[in-house]
């Protein structure tokens, strides 16, 4: 955990769905909904052995919290609650937590999902899909960020 | 003046360092800056796609100024969740 | 549990949500999302005791298994489940679970918004608000329910 | 023939009852067991909203026969969730 707003968490240890989400739940909310982002074991037919995630942490948490401070503004909600987990995530584990409620379930859905898609376009946290023969930035080395002449992108890395 | 300058992701894997000290002309921009970084590492990132840059922990345009002491991050295209 | 299908649970207990969730995660999902209902404490200003659930329950299990497949046929999603909690719920507990996972996030809502906008239209369960001074069943005793010279709705029906 | 009818919720509430017999001519349909349950339980649903019913756990259209030993079941507007 970076710093002291419970609702914002970005930490090495594995995430607790449970715990994200009681921070959000309360009487006059009816509607809780959870988006778990879990780590994949396949990309385009290759196997994935594992999942390394780097952040930019006092940025993430930064765009983390605007991302809250846009859904509250937009969607009239009070409730909800970001947390990622950095570093090495192995397959089959919950990377992403976000947690909203809200009296009424269209608007928690409709929220959730907005805060999913600003954090994937706005937060500086990386994912590198490691395969048993190499690996790859995800986003970064698709067809058009390849550098002509540069470091293929398949290559082994590390 | 001096700036350093950080890595991450790709772009540090491909520069082969996390931080870098660069030095530029007094009112440089975010956009001289990216064009100086092109030069010493010509391989980032193709030509075609622009270099995103993080002045203290926040998105900069191309025509923001730089000053000494600011905290700049180049910033690959992002993928969390 | 009212049958032998462990994705479909309509059951008097404490729910546990990260068991139906649980329930859907593999390692080929990158995306897991879970609505829960709960409990609210007002309606229209008055202040709710408590909730309670009454279900015809061999026909309640019979239609969330319809919605099971509905939802596999509609979005090319396998993993789907569905508890219900009937009799007492109090306040700020969980009512219902909804788990979808899918490869990728955008089905995973679509299908879990979809899945519970079908309970609430075809599942035999009903929900009573109880008052400090009369209960009243939801969707039921809306305006068009009253009849003329009948029970009124807000009279004390215990 | 006779017919054992269910009422759940408000309906087991207006009604007073949980289980009803009723006798019907053979070949009556859906439509002429709600006549019948209107005529003996006149407050339990307006006459402009239709009583919803199951024949063996399912939902039934007003036009379906009826056939000694159905499960019938009468079903107010639902509000799971």
């Amino acid at each position: 955990m970076i710093e002291d707003n419970p609702a914002i968490q970005l930490t090495h240890d594995v995430l607790d769905a449970e715990r994200v989400t009681s921070l959000v739940k309360n009487d006059t909310n009816g509607a809780v909904v959870t988006f778990l982002g879990t780590t994949r074991n396949h990309f385009q037919g290759r196997r994935v052995v594992t999942l390394e995630y780097e952040a930019f942490e006092e940025m993430a948490v930064k765009k983390l919290e605007d991302i809250r401070q846009e859904i509250r503004a937009e969607f009239s909600i009070e409730d909800i609650a970001i947390a990622h987990r950095i570093g090495t995530v192995p397959i089959g584990e919950v990377s992403l937590v976000v947690a909203v409620a809200s009296p009424h379930r269209v608007e928690a859905f409709q929220a959730c999902q907005k805060a999913v898609d600003r954090l994937k376009e706005t937060v500086p946290i990386w994912k590198k899909e490691v395969f048993e023969d190499g690996s790859r930035w995800v986003a970064c080395e698709d067809h058009e960020f390849e550098v002509p002449g540069g470091v293929p992108a398949s290559a082994p890395e590390d | 003046m001096e700036l350093k300058v950080r890595f991450f992701a790709l772009y540090r894997e491909r520069a082969g360092k996390n931080l870098v000290s660069l030095d530029l002309p007094d009112k440089s921009t975010v956009a001289d800056l990216t064009a100086e970084v092109r030069r010493r590492y010509p391989n980032l990132a193709p030509p075609e796609v622009s270099i995103v840059v993080a002045v203290n922990a926040d998105y900069a345009e191309p025509e923001t100024m730089l000053r000494p002491g600011d905290d700049v991050c180049l910033i690959p295209p992002v993928s969390g969740g």
